[in-house]
């Protein structure tokens, strides 16, 4: 079941992201500057808005277009740390014609890779690295049984929620959180929560493709 | 707070409103103050372009005009200007032959400018980088990559901005870029704290009789706390860890900056040039060009940094020429 | 007192030191450090002497370059030369075309140039004088000849500088001096004191949220003290001032300078110039020139003044010609 | 008995600063910097050298060249103030073949006006003018009066004592001593002692020529 048109997808990570604003907003308020919930939906709602105008296209030029419309439209840490995760995705599945399981796992190996290279941050450093990391692992694992990607999403996605949960007892090394220490462990980081949402809502988009 | 300032939120954008009033040899694009490009690109020519934080002026649009560069990215007070912003100076200024992005090693600038670079490589622009790293007081020989960038970035401006005037390609600009970058080495020390404008307060402190040897241009810290010594010995301090790197002898010629970081007069960067220059005598080193004035500040600190450059037949040259921009202009003889 | 300084007594002559190390444009003549000449006078060139006190950089040696000034008698910190270091000067920039002094006035710097003057013309070179009184804060109208020279004195070294290197005569050189002088208006306000190294410590205070608009380059007192405002208003209290005695509208063109003190930085005064140009705007009058930077300073003084120069079609050009010292550089475009 | 050659004159100005020199400096240090008795001395002195190296000359060029050589020697108030009264008093006497009472009246006048003019004190400020003005108007006196000049300088010199014990009820409007403002009060004014020695070495050289 794979997808070639990745519309639906990203107009269901636009409103996943407008859905999750305020509680990303409360949650980088804790340790941070309460800015990740406004800056995912703009750069949400903005990727969804270039891949419907590019119309018919691969999903690497769709990835792309979007990616730039993250980085263009979120200038935090986030929106470029997520514009670049695309943008890397993209040239990861650059002559795919459709994104199946295996194409799945290039694009989050290339996202997280991309990211890490970036941000610079190490795995352990409390970031969304710390997410994107397992979900990666997951369909690279998935990819190798030949799994559908309906159900290897699934996966990605509890390995997801548990890489979160993993952030609780990490101190944050980067960003404006890193200057709180202490004060952030116990909670999850928000970068990362944001990672899980993008899990999730790639889940829906491929399960309801069937 | 002594500052003159309105909203210290607005502190940057009318900073940039007040330096388009005076200057009409700059201009901003894509109705972003923040993207600062010179009025008159050049065809055919590279173009360079920086940026960073604000709250070093000059650093870094002061040198966006003739023989230097062609835009820059302007942050806020000590943060990344955002790869959008970068991107779009970028697209101005290219004018056929490729962009150059010098900036200085700071993650939020180096996060900024790759992701502007990809952009604009997507757009089919070429772009080059190179990233300044001369304060030598950030990390030990063999970690070079970590240090910081300070002052010395204006010799890497000034010798790629008359590379690029000379119609040179893009992978020659970057290589010059990178010598100079390679050559240079930059000591700081400071004596007072700034304070960032939507802060309020300084970030840190430090003692009425005391100077921080390798202080970062914003705050970060040095290698030595102590008491403030004779300017004569705070040089010979600050030459002692350049000169350990880099030896300098009979035949051997330099360009020297001497650079206040802001508070800090003009006769006391002059008391120190005085040792400088003396030391490089001593050394049987010739100095060939001197800079001495306010090159990259952190708002009112007190403080000074000493940047050297070695020449060679090639960087002499360029590092001569003439430039013109609003805030640095030189006139070669 | 935080400073680069060796021993407090020898801050202006190790300055002078470095000053002369740094630029071969300039040197000194009758073996004395505070006789400062630049190196290449032109033959029939009405030759320009200033001098003062030390503490200002790069008011005075800092305009003694081409299409400037010739020669700088200095001073101890906040004090004149001697008549006779003048007339050192005044003898080496003779060129046959007679001298011209400008310079601030203060009672000492009066005294010595006077003496200085008539041991010249004894010596039969024609001297002719023209006093800096821009101040406008220092004394009421009709009393303008109290009034203190700041730094809208670089006005007139500008535009006789620019008369003398078209090789007008000396008569001629002092008229534009003159009409310089007699269109010049400077408002000045202060942050925070200067530390006179042989003294040690502030030679007054301005408290933590305190302004002092007025108050001269020396700490002398000013108009008035008041709770530091927004930096609109603070331009706004200062260019009522000024256009109080000189009302500037549509047809009217004027030149400005936004001079920091020594510690304020360049954003702010990019701040404070925003909204001058506003005013100006506002009033319907061109602003045909615009220089900020540190141009006659206090050390590390916080604070700002603001000059301007009413233009008229002789002064015009010779303002903007280019010019080129150690200190400033003006291209002409 | 008037005089044509003025090297007497200065040999003797030059020997008496050396020997108030102590006293100018003890008098200057109570509200000064203590050093008017070194620059008045170094002064003279050169002024002495200036006039014998010049030779046979007018003693309007003897005057001019001890003004410059004062001013020269000693960048100091007091030494430019007393350069530029040598400097004046010189153009006041510039065709006078010899010195008698009208031209010590001429050259005193120019003298105290040029230091006026210089140094914009008025009468009372507590300045060497307070005692150049009763030297000057003494001899206008006594040059009406037809005296001779070693009178007429007698008279001049009882009139500075007079003057300068004047000066003690004054407070310093000017130079270094304005700082200490009633402290100066009660003391004889320092620029003042030194135009008392100046007056007494003009009356000495004119008593020895006789
Ligand atoms: N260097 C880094 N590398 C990877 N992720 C980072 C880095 N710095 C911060 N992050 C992530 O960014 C999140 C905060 O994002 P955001 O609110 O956009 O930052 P800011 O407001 O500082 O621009 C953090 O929770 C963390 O997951
Ligand atoms: N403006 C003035 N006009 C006339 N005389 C002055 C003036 N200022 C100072 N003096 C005289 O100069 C004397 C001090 O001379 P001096 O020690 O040379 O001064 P300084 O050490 O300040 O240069 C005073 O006692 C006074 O008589
Ligand atoms: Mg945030
Ligand atoms: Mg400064
Ligand atoms: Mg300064
Ligand atoms: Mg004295």
């Amino acid at each position: 079941m794979s997808l070639h048109d990745l519309r639906p997808l990203f107009e269901r990570l636009a409103r996943a992201f407008e859905e999750k604003r305020d509680e990303l907003i409360a949650l980088d308020g804790k340790v941070g500057d309460s800015d990740l919930g406004i800056t995912m939906a703009k750069g949400f709602a903005a990727a969804r808005d270039a891949v419907s105008a590019l119309g018919a296209a691969s999903p690497a030029a769709q990835a792309k277009h979007a990616g730039a419309a993250i980085a263009k439209a979120a200038p935090s840490t986030m929106g470029t740390l997520m514009g670049t995760g695309f943008l890397r995705g993209s040239k990861a599945i650059e002559t795919a014609e459709s994104v199946g399981t295996a194409e799945l796992a290039a694009f989050f190996a290339a996202f997280r890779d991309g990211i890490a290279q970036r941000g610079r941050a190490k795995l352990g450093d409390k970031t969304v690295l710390d997410v994107l990391d397992p979900i990666a692992a997951a369909l690279e694992a998935e990819a190798a049984r030949g799994t559908a990607p309906e159900p290897a999403l699934a996966h990605a996605v509890e390995a997801a929620r548990d890489g979160l949960e993993k952030t609780r007892d990490l101190v944050a090394q980067h960003g404006k959180a890193a200057a709180f220490q202490e004060k952030s462990r116990g909670l999850p980081d928000a970068g990362g929560t944001a990672a899980l949402i993008l899990a999730e809502a790639f889940h829906a988009a491929f399960a309801e493709a069937g | 707070m002594k500052k003159f300032l309105n909203r210290p939120e607005d502190f940057v954008d009318e900073m940039l409103e007040g330096i388009y009033r005076a200057h009409p040899q700059v201009t901003k694009t894509a109705d972003d103050l923040r993207c600062y490009v010179t009025a008159h690109p050049r065809p055919g020519k590279v173009g360079i372009v920086t940026g960073g934080g604000s709250g070093h002026l000059p650093l870094f649009l002061g040198y966006v005009g003739e023989n230097m560069l062609d835009g820059a990215a302007v942050g806020g007070v000590f943060q990344s200007p955002s790869s959008d912003q970068i991107l779009e100076v970028t697209k101005y200024v290219e004018q056929g032959a490729g962009v150059l992005y010098i900036y200085g090693n700071y993650t939020g600038d180096i996060m900024n400018f790759d992701m502007a670079g990809e952009l604009a490589e997507m757009e089919d622009i070429a772009v080059r980088t190179v990233i300044g790293n001369d304060d030598v007081a950030s990390s030990i020989v063999g970690e070079e990559h970590k240090r910081r960038g300070v002052a010395g970035i204006f010799f890497l401006y000034k010798a790629a901005g008359a590379a690029a005037a000379q119609m040179m390609p893009l992978d020659e600009v970057a290589r010059i870029a990178e010598k100079a970058r390679a050559n240079t080495r930059t000591m700081g020390v400071a004596l007072s704290p700034c304070i960032v404008p939507e802060v309020g307060k300084p970030g840190f402190e430090i003692g009425a009789d005391e100077m921080e040897i390798g202080m970062g241009i914003h705050g970060e810290p040095g290698i030595s706390r102590s008491k403030l010594a004779p300017a004569d010995a705070v040089v010979d301090q600050m030459l002692d860890r350049i000169f350990a790197e880099e030896s300098f002898g009979a035949g051997d010629a330099v360009a020297v900056l001497v650079n206040g970081l802001g508070a800090t007069p003009l006769e006391e960067l002059y008391i120190l040039f005085r040792r400088v220059s003396q030391r490089f005598e001593e050394a049987g080193a010739a100095v060939r060009n001197v800079w001495l004035g306010e090159f990259a500040t952190s708002m009112e600190m007190a403080g000074a940094s000493i940047s050297v450059l070695r020449l060679d037949a090639e960087l002499e040259p360029l590092i001569a020429a003439s430039a013109d921009t609003p805030f640095f202009k030189h006139v070669a003889r």
